[in-house]
């Protein structure tokens, strides 16, 4: 009469089944996992180590703390940063020095690979936290980290 | 089993027809020989057509003649002593002049290891004996193989570009594939 | 109160129109009346299951359109209708067009025979349950005929399947009616009510009278085509199974008319099982139009143990479905009409 | 066209169906072309393509710290594993020596993706057989497994948290309480999906007997991982050619033998269980020590043939790479698990229905980025 015992099993599996969502409905109200994206803006709050986009953070005397080595931009795999610089007169030492007129950061080819970060020698480009980065135009996408009239934080030796 | 008796067992089957006579006599030296200080000797007595090579690679290496490709391969298989049933790696290589296929094998009873290459130096129409009647996965590899190098495989039941468009012309990894709208050389 | 307004009215409209006039244009207004509540029931049910759904899976479910959502389902609405009808070019149009409005049109027909209320019932004929397994069956004309007429072969596949299941799953859901129509001896549906007045017929049959409702449940899910029987419209397998290439209000129809017929099967185990409108042990007696929640609360409960079944258990596949109703449900079900009738002719059924 | 019944006087037609690229059961770009009678399979033929990026072909112009970032792309749900792959490669072809520390670490993050990557199978499988709701549950203990990630390595997916040479960055200091957070979850969450899914008669009916793959037929084929233990071939590359700290821990290899779709689902299963009693093992040594080798900027590995063999929760990955000396290798093959797990498929599905077909794909778990390469 295996007929039987298999009707009965096959139920009695499928109620252990029902139960476990039957659990799930019940305390539904302190189950949920889904995040209410758009209203919880102000309280959502990445990881520090997010990669969200690089950024250059800047002190308070507009100054940065990129020399222009270009180490990042041979790491980038993609050729996601151009460093346009240009010859300039130290004040010190009177020598000609490399200094970066602008940083381009191509957002739009960049796989978030931290290499240029892990290989940066002064520390100057860090990961920012923000990661609503959708614009309406592609241009948007290229950015110049460094802010128009920030110059070289003294004493940052390449 | 050890590189070097894997060696010397294989090394068996293909002897140099020419050499024939004179090798039996040598054979018998030879045996003795590795047997007694078990390494591999240095410029193996070149006893067979294949090539056997240790260095630059963790495993035994042999060089076949495309000629012999498909016995060696099938006595590699059904000889229960080496029993290599696993093909776990084809792979084309462009070495330059020649293309070649490298062949990774695995026993799943003795569990060593084997690296099987065949290189063909005509660039134009690249021909290799299938393996696929003997490990079934040779089949989607080959046709791989075929996409990205060009090189063509007798009797294989359907060959024809897997990953790439039918009408694709060129064979992209090849090492002189020119392709300038999508191929960034930095 | 609302019940003397339609009566004085039915009185005035009889007083001035013609003789034979009257029945129609009285059936017009109450079709439309019924359209109306139904199609605005159809999208709270839809609602209830997203809801339910998502409580389930450790969501939160539609909560952004209107109060806690409850508009969610009128802007799909709205959506769908002002969505451009699309469709394939070498469709067969005009089986095409006619298919969804077959599965509206039945699933609305049925609505018209359930006992809301004693009073609030559209037309109480004499056949009732035979009626309703008739028009469950011509929903699936529809089904077929939109998957084939798609010209897409996802959607014949689902069509076949969807012929397929119904044919055979009509069966046992007749049957096991059928066992209940033994113990009232009537098909019309107000007498099945008076004849729970004194205990509900799943405590009158007491056994077979389970083991009746059980087989109906399960042959109740395969005949709209829900979960674990949706071989029809199989996300994983089809895409959208027949209905494809339906798109704007067409899709609309279909969707609707499934949500309906669950409601529809809920609403028949309800009235056959539980005595639709009969309060237990007749506490609410009294006040008659009471009886209109005891109903549409058994429905609901049913419909929320449907739904239960659709977010718990995997699909069958199309040959298990069949070996399931013609080796399990259908002999089960023979047995259980030869007990119940043991049942009556010996007189063991319980009478509270 | 012989007609499926001999006697049957209709004569039924095969027709060609394209489970095409974009289909719910192919789980990505994967367009199979079916030729069926009916209902019945006659023919299966994958159509490979649509997410080729000839990640070979940039190997050649990349260098090795380049190379890893790229192998997050081509089985992204075991991407730190893929990443390990071409790290110990190269580690191994430099004769690099890498800390203790980073071993064990690299070992717990690799167990931790098997078991992300089983998660969103175990909630898909469910999907794919008709139980909507075993998504959720899937990717709520897989969600937990990303917030560790996204906290320790920065990104939830394609981390790139491996370099040659050892780790990007150090672990976060609440790393190891989360883990164990998630191990004593987690654990209670496995018996609750045998509860759901596993014992449950309709998943049993729709998967037991179904696609069954012999030993040899599975050796044959090339097939590796979960796909190849459930037919009774043990080919754990954890077991035989460990690597980092895989050797220093106990755990048995899952094996099945019956080769049918409910086999393969059960060694998963099982390993989850492993790969959990793996990081418990390791999870409260992890030994103090760098966590990273300094290595010149510009690898360069000597010149020679370099095979590594990594157990992916899909497989074995192979990392062949043929290195001339330059600072980018001369040829650099990746031996994907999904691609011969892809060939088995009209071996064993001919014969059998379309749900059959959806069932059997998604034991085999196919992730086409890392078929197509």
């Amino acid at each position: 009469m295996s007929y039987f015992s298999e009707i009965y099993n096959g139920i009695k599996t499928l109620l252990t089944g029902m139960s476990v969502t039957g659990k799930y409905f019940l305390n539904a109200r302190k189950g949920v996992i889904t995040q209410q994206y758009p209203d919880n803006r102000e309280t959502l709050k990445m990881f520090d180590r997010f990669r969200g986009e690089v950024i250059m953070p800047h002190d308070d005397q507009n100054e940065h703390r990129c020399t222009g080595c270009q180490k990042c931009e041979i790491a980038c795999p993609n050729g996601t940063i151009e460093i346009i610089w240009d010859r300039g007169i130290d004040e010190e030492t009177g020598k000609k020095k490399k200094k970066i007129d602008q940083f381009v950061y191509h957002l739009s080819l960049c796989t978030m690979c931290g290499l240029c970060i892990d290989v940066c020698p002064t520390d100057a480009i860090e990961w920012g936290q923000n990661f609503e980065n959708s614009v309406f135009d592609r241009t948007h996408l290229t950015r110049v980290l460094n802010k128009p009239g920030s110059k070289l934080a003294p004493g940052v030796e390449d | 089993m050890t590189n070097g008796s894997l060696q010397h067992s294989i090394s068996s089957w293909f002897p140099i027809p020419e050499v024939e006579e004179l090798a039996d006599s040598k054979e018998q030296h030879e045996i003795n020989e590795i047997s007694e200080e078990n390494i591999e000797p240095a410029i193996p007595i070149n006893s067979s057509l294949l090539e056997f090579s240790q260095e630059a690679s963790q495993f035994l290496n042999i060089t076949v003649q495309p000629e012999q490709l498909y016995d060696l391969m099938r006595l590699l298989k059904t000889n229960d002593q080496t029993h290599f049933d696993y093909l776990f790696c084809l792979s084309g290589v462009d070495f330059g002049e020649e293309l070649g296929v490298v062949y990774h094998l695995e026993s799943t009873i003795h569990r060593h290891m084997l690296v099987v290459k065949v290189k063909t130096s005509d660039r134009e129409n690249p021909m290799l004996d299938s393996v696929c009647d003997i490990w079934y996965t040779a089949e989607f590899h080959e046709r791989e193989v075929f996409d990205f190098f060009g090189i063509k495989f007798k009797n294989h039941p359907n060959l024809k570009r897997l990953f790439l468009t039918e009408d694709w012309d060129g064979f992209p990894l090849r090492k002189d594939y020119e392709d300038t709208i999508n191929m960034i050389v930095k | 109160m609302t019940i003397d307004i339609i009566i004085n009215s039915h009185l005035w409209f009889a007083a001035n129109t013609a003789e034979g006039s009257l029945s129609i244009l009285e059936m017009v207004v109450i079709a439309l009346i019924y359209l109306g509540i139904f199609s605005v029931a159809g999208l709270f049910l839809v609602l209830l299951e997203r809801r339910v759904a998502a409580w389930f899976q450790l969501r939160v479910g539609p909560n952004r359109v209107g109060f806690q959502g409850l508009l969610q389902t009128m802007a799909d609405a709205l959506k769908l209708v002002s969505k451009e009808l699309t469709g394939t070019s070498k469709a067969d149009m005009f089986l095409y067009n006619l298919a969804p409005y077959f599965v509206i049109i039945s699933s609305l027909m049925a609505l018209a025979v359930l006992p809301f209320t004693n009073e609030f019932q559209a037309f109480d004929i004499n056949i009732g349950i035979f009626f309703l397994i008739a028009i469950s069956s011509i929903g699936v004309i529809g089904v077929l005929l939109g998957g084939w007429s798609s010209n897409n072969k996802f959607a014949l596949i689902g069509a076949m399947r969807s012929g397929v299941q119904t044919i055979s799953y009509e069966l046992s859901v007749g049957l096991s009616l059928l066992t209940m129509i033994l113990l009232t001896g009537t098909l019309q549906l107000s007498e099945i009510v008076d004849v729970q007045k004194d205990g509900w017929l799943i405590v009158q049959g007491h056994i077979p009278a389970i083991i009746a409702f059980m087989i109906f449940m399960i042959s109740g899910t395969a005949e709209t085509n829900r979960a674990p029987f949706d071989m029809v419209e199989a996300e994983s397998e089809l895409g959208a199974g027949f209905h494809t290439e339906y798109s704007g209000m067409k899709f609309a129809y279909f969707f609707l008319a499934e949500f309906i017929n669950m409601f529809i099967i809920a609403a028949i185990a309800a009235t056959v099982f539980f005595g639709a409108w009969l309060s237990p042990f007749g506490i609410t007696e009294s006040i008659p139009w009471l009886g209109v929640f005891w109903f549409l609360g058994k429905t609901l409960a049913l419909v929320f143990l449907m739904m239960w079944f659709r977010w718990t258990f995997p699909r069958l596949r199309v040959d298990q479905l069949l070996t399931l109703e013609w080796k399990y449900l259908l002999p089960i079900n023979l047995v259980n009409i030869v007990i119940m009738a043991l049942m009556v002719w010996l007189n063991l059924i319980i009478r509270v | 066209m012989d007609s499926t019944t001999k006697n049957s006087n209709f004569k039924t037609e095969e027709y060609q169906i394209n489970m095409g690229p974009q289909h719910p059961a192919t789980h990505g770009v994967l367009n199979l072309l079916l030729t069926i009678d009916g209902e019945i399979i006659k023919k299966v033929e994958p159509d490979l393509g649509y997410i080729h990026r000839s990640i070979e072909k940039m190997c050649e112009r990349d260098s090795y710290q380049q190379i890893v970032h790229l192998t997050d792309r081509m089985d992204y749900l075991s991407s730190n594993i893929n990443n390990e792959a071409v790290c110990l490669a190269v580690e191994n072809a430099l004769e690099l020596e890498v800390p203790e520390r980073v071993k064990v670490i690299r070992t717990i993050i690799g167990e931790l993706t098997r078991i992300s990557s089983h998660c969103l199978w175990w909630g898909v499988m469910g999907m794919d057989v008709g139980a909507l709701s075993t998504f959720f549950y899937g990717f709520r203990d897989r969600e937990m497994i990303n917030d560790i990630f996204e906290e320790t390595c920065g990104a939830r997916l394609t981390m790139n948290y491996n370099v040659p040479g050892g780790l990007m960055l150090d672990i976060h200091p609440n790393f190891v309480k989360r883990v164990k957070k998630f191990v004593a979850h987690f654990k209670t969450k496995i018996p609750e999906y045998d509860r759901l899914l596993t014992q449950n008669v309709i998943f049993q009916k729709r998967t037991k007997g179904v696609g069954i793959l012999t030993k040899e037929d599975a050796i044959s084929f090339g097939a590796s991982g979960p796909v190849a233990r459930a037919s009774g071939y043990s080919c754990d590359v954890r077991k035989y050619h460990p690597y980092s700290a895989l050797d220093k821990v106990s755990f048995k290899e899952s094996l099945k033998t019956e080769g049918d779709t409910f086999a393969r689902y059960q060694v998963r299963i099982m390993e989850l269980w492993e790969s959990l009693s793996i990081i418990e093992q390791l999870i409260d040594n992890i030994p103090e020590g760098e966590h990273r080798v300094k290595t010149n900027a510009v690898i360069k590995l000597p010149k020679g043939e370099f095979y590594q063999k990594v157990e992916t929760a899909r497989g074995e990955l192979g990392v062949y790479i043929i290195s001339k000396g330059t600072k980018n290798p001369y040829r650099l093959k990746f031996r994907s698990p999904g691609f011969s797990n892809l060939s088995l498929l009209n071996h064993i599905a001919v014969g059998g229905k379309i749900g059959d077909l959806v069932a059997i794909m998604a034991t085999i778990d196919l992730v086409i980025p890392d078929i197509d390469r």
